[in-house]
């Protein structure tokens, strides 16, 4: 393999999983012949026949299809179309496929794969990141992967766990981010929920996770002009966070910034700087502070969607405000 | 657990639910679902009971006069097929194989029960044996059931069906409109059956749908629709035992439409006044139970004897085992893990 | 905005959409839609055109061969009407009011347009004026015109209908059930067009419907069905014209199924590859515009002549609005206020 | 008046609402002749004929419908029966009534009330409390009313503004909760998006909101033995969150326990610690803390339950444990 894009490690991990365990299939709107609006199903239909299958659109009854399958011993992969489109898959979700295991003791082993964030031009419908809608539940795992090795291995462990995964793939890293090649087994990666130290550093932690890792190490790269050398924690799955991960390098640093592409209200930093704030206060030299998406939908037009969204540059001022803090 | 082939001591030899079904309801079957209506009705009037003396907290859903379209639906279910009852289901849940003293449990949250006081009521069920646990939400069971069948499919499981029952309030729902379109694309043997007893709580159907007949909707969704008498259990044996065996030929999914009252609140904290009482007294308003013994014994199929012996035989065991589950430890918060994922390892780290 | 009853340039008289809707179809409503549709031909071709070279960023969902029958339901939609077109509505949109010129400001986001760059492409309306815009989760817009004319009706207008257009694709979503199902029950003055383009996106009807005929859907929802020939423009404004006119004289809902064929891919990134050949080229992959030129030709109602001149007039004004709206400033950033409510107060405190 | 409940203050809102504006109406199951499973609208079918209207089972459609009469220029009330079947209606709330007005500049002024909250018995699908979800989506505002007094007033304002409002009502305060008298008009109540010092004190803060304002309160009273005068916020709106007053009380208190019947990932728990840590960091004397529902699905048993969502007395452990830090 010469250059594998994060997108081809989602085709090649499902591709593995439909060839390694024969209770896998993948289920979407357009990922049969198509391949999938985005290909992450390309030849895979025509490689496994019967086992990718075009659904209608009906978000809803895709993911109690899956839910039902998955009763009956299937380890059943959703493709949304767009993550947005999940909110009309949404109390299957959070109803059916969260409780099931809690009510009667019989696991829900779906992954419903949610190709999230913005992207130029998008706008407010084809752009949104919802992990912080499905973290919010007891009984969903929340992937959220900013690599591509993660996007494959986490992808490979999300099929082979008990529990419901909700895997956030971001459309923005699809086709910018490459390796050179895969790890050839999940047990080559992070434990299942482990966060990963993206960049050592010293001088302040960035916590971010999917797209804005990308942000937070260019903002850190940004800083070493300011004799700076930022820490960069990758949280890769945001629920469970591994919190024991994050206090040690606010430890190291004493001053945190969270970044998430989302809206700020309950999201992924909101619930990271409480947890710093309750169980690592005394670590802390600083105000731990956040940078998040701007408080309205995504918008379409590229020049106020690049604002919208955190980037290098708003990641490297906020941080210029936290180390004066 | 499922029982349907079962002989127990309901009745004597009983043919296969394949061999019933093809086209005369035969006289086991019927002895069996009178059996499992008088179960239901003399163990919901029990629950009644207990919620009115505060020993069910919540809510208690009651399917008193629609046993006998429950019931039908159950009994020609058997081992290996798929089951997702609704509300008014009591019946059709004893006949697929639940029993007397699960519902007992859960109603009261024992412990011991198979939903743990985590769940109660109706909301109960054993997935992993094929019997769906119901969320309250109308509607997401269709899609649920599909999804199980299309597993059995990849199986290679080829005459199993998938069965749910809905009141025709939750036919609004988008997602019984999702699932039946799903159903019918992928061809899938699945038999809904849709009790319309008039009223989704104290709506009226013209405030529900505006189509002329439900039954409508079969010819746009390309399943086969059926209608059944719902109140009239040798009908609904027959109607739904057609049902049943068309999808397990694999002729793709049926609709069973049935029209119906229920003789009971849609709670028990619901005295059903907004029922006008010329609709009770109509046909719809007749009631199951006394219409199937009164043909049972007609047909000869049951003796008035032993119908009352049979009655008297119910009652005793419910009460028995009310009394049994009444003394039952609750489920202990603090043995409790609070943890709702099924991997181990995420336990703690949440 | 709605000029449906204007005369502009488009023809000389035309009839009120009422009369016209009764039972012929006129020529002026022909000539005015025909001229419409090459609007929103031309005008589609000088989006992809500005999508290929990198102009319009995100997407272009063009309605290609779509044109009749969304004409035709803009034609015979008036001034307090409401009007939620979707995908491949252009024509309907223009003929409903939307101009040339804010479909261009709105593709490329400039700061001008009715969006000013907050949203783009086909998510343009501006419903204060009865033209909704709509969201991107299909199904939605059916409940949303129910309540705009539920609260006609709290206003007292009876005239208004409402409608929308939905590709067959987006009939398997629970929401379009649902919308529905309620305009049934409260029998509003609305009017569903689905365009049944024999795709949705790659997916092939066999994998989003089963039943034989989407038409079916109708008796099931207790509207009316009219059946369309989608590439046939005369067809359409006779059809639609009907059902438009049927849901004024407050009948209730009306149902049309139009088949056609998109003869462009899903979006401008598309190559529709997966339509085969031979149903590009059997009748229903006939070119509409082509179709309706001949017709309006052979009825005398136009002129070689006035045809071609339409097209350069309206070939010149899409090339002009676009050089101007390439001139337009995007929105600044920095001059937002980054705020998504209505109230002033809530401004600052989020 | 003798005594009004929560219940019937919402009764009365929705009653005085018709009466004043004949923009209003009510859509919801159940809520015409029968007067709603609560009975939040009973007679009012009655007193405004056609203006209490019974909808079918479709969440869905019913919001939808609502945002289409919002811009003809109504003020839709739409009663879920309860809230955990907003999740039907999630799409329609979140895309279309939250972006309409950053959209198109036409404003949504809907009203969807959310019988919420645990109370024995109802289980995993009629006891959630759903207010950090709406509360993530941008152009959404989240009331949570904790006093009869605020069900009133807040439910007019909820009516009367322009944004659309998500009206958390709690079921447990329903007919728990009763006062003598309701103010004669909103202007008699707290400015709208201002919280309420429910109980001054110096010792600690609690925050909380809804149903939790009374367990706090009850803790308060329980800790005054220990020599303890614990301060609570109650919030009332939890979109916006009034930070100033939040900060203001921890500046006099130093200390801040912030508790939630909802879940903990990213709930208003979350967001409010989050904001103190980050704006009000010097003002703490301890770290943060918080209190939630424990992480599964509402339990059914009354005492699995009771354990489940925060009371009095684990408030009072929480408090005891954060004056010892
Ligand atoms: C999606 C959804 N909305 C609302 C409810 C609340 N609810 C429970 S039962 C019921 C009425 C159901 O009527 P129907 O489907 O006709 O069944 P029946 O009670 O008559 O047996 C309603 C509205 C629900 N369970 N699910
Ligand atoms: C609820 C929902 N799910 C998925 C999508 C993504 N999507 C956009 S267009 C489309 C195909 C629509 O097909 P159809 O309704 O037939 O309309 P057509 O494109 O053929 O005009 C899909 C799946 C969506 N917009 N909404
Ligand atoms: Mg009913
Ligand atoms: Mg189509």
């Amino acid at each position: 393999m010469s250059s594998i894009t994060y997108l081809e490690a989602i085709r090649l991990a499902q591709q593995r999983a439909l060839k390694e365990d024969p209770r896998v299939f993948i289920y979407g709107q357009d990922i049969g012949a198509f391949g999938g609006a985005f290909k992450a199903t390309k030849n895979l239909a025509k490689e496994f026949p019967g086992r990718v299958l075009d659904a209608p659109i009906s978000e809803d009854a895709m993911v109690g299809l899956a839910i039902g399958a998955a009763i009956e011993g299937m380890r059943p992969i959703v493709e949304m179309q767009f993550a947005d489109f999940s909110t009309c898959g949404f109390n299957q979700i959070v109803n059916q496929a969260a409780t099931l295991h809690y009510r009667t003791g019989t696991p829900c082993p779906i992954v419903v794969r949610l190709p999230s964030g913005g992207t130029p031009g998008s706008g407010p419908f084809h752009s949104q990141s919802m992990e912080a809608i499905y973290a919010h539940y007891p009984g969903l795992v929340v992937m959220t992967p900013a690599t591509v090795e993660d996007a494959y291995t986490m992808l490979l462990e999300a099929i082979s766990i008990d529990d419901p995964v909700i895997f956030c793939e971001h459309k923005f890293l699809y086709y910018h981010l490459k390796a050179e090649s895969l790890p050839s087994a999940p047990a080559e990666a992070l434990p299942f929920g482990k966060a990963r130290i993206a960049r050592p550093g010293r001088d302040a932690t960035i916590v971010a996770y999917s797209a804005m890792v990308h942000e937070a190490l260019a903002a850190a790269e940004e800083l070493v002009q300011d004799g700076y050398d930022i820490e960069v924690v990758d949280l890769r799955t945001v629920r469970p966070i591994d919190t024991d991960t994050i206090l040690a390098s606010v430890a190291r640093t004493g001053r945190l910034l969270v970044v998430g592409e989302a809206w700020p209200w309950g999201g992924v930093a909101s619930e990271v700087i409480a947890r710093v704030a309750s169980e690592g206060f005394g670590l802390l030299d600083a105000p731990p502070q956040r940078l998040n998406a701007k408080e309205t939908p995504v918008p379409y037009h590229p020049a106020l969607w690049g604002t919208h969204r955190p980037t290098a540059s708003s990641v490297a001022n906020s941080l210029r405000q936290l180390l004066e803090l | 657990m499922t029982k349907a082939n079962s002989t127990k001591s309901k009745g004597s030899e009983t043919k296969s639910s394949e061999e019933s079904s093809t086209a005369r309801v035969n006289r086991e079957l019927s002895r069996r679902a009178y059996r499992t209506m008088l179960e239901a009705r003399l163990l919901e009037e029990k629950l009644a009971a207990l919620y009115r003396s505060g020993k069910i907290v919540g809510g208690v859903f009651l399917g008193r006069g629609q046993e006998a379209l429950s019931v039908a639906l159950g009994v020609h279910l058997r081992r290996g097929d798929i089951y997702a009852p609704l509300i008014r289901d009591q019946a059709g849940r004893l006949a697929f194989g639940d029993t007397i003293l699960d519902t007992l449990r859960t109603y009261l949250g024992s412990s011991l029960g198979s939903m743990r006081g985590r769940d109660g009521n109706i909301h109960r069920g054993r997935p992993s044996e094929g019997y769906h646990a119901m969320i309250s939400h109308l509607g997401a069971m269709v899609s649920t059931v599909c999804g199980s069948l299309v597993a059995k499919r990849f199986h290679g499981e080829k005459s199993a069906v998938g069965a749910t029952c809905i009141g025709e309030g939750g036919t609004s729902t988008g997602s019984f409109h999702e699932g039946m379109n799903m159903a019918a694309i992928e061809n899938l043997p699945l038999v809904v059956v849709v009790a319309n007893n008039q009223y989704s709580y104290s709506t009226p159907n013209e405030r529900q749908f505006a189509c002329s007949d439900l039954l409508a909707r079969a010819a746009g969704y390309g399943v086969s629709g059926h209608r059944a008498v719902g109140n009239d259990l040798v009908d609904c044996l027959g109607v739904i035992g057609k049902a049943v065996a068309t999808a397990r030929r694999g002729e793709g999914p049926q609709l069973v439409v049935a029209d119906l009252l229920r003789l009971v609140g849609h709670g028990e904290h619901d005295d059903a006044s907004y029922i006008p009482e010329v609709m009770k007294k109509s046909p719809l308003g007749r009631d199951c139970l006394e219409l199937a013994r009164q043909s049972l014994i007609a047909q000869e199929w049951l003796s008035d004897d032993e119908a009352d012996s049979w009655h008297k035989a119910v009652e005793k065991e419910v009460e028995e085992t009310a009394s049994k589950v009444l003394r039952e430890p609750a489920p202990d918060p603090s043995e409790e893990d609070w943890n709702a994922f099924a991997s181990p390892s995420l336990g703690r780290n949440l």
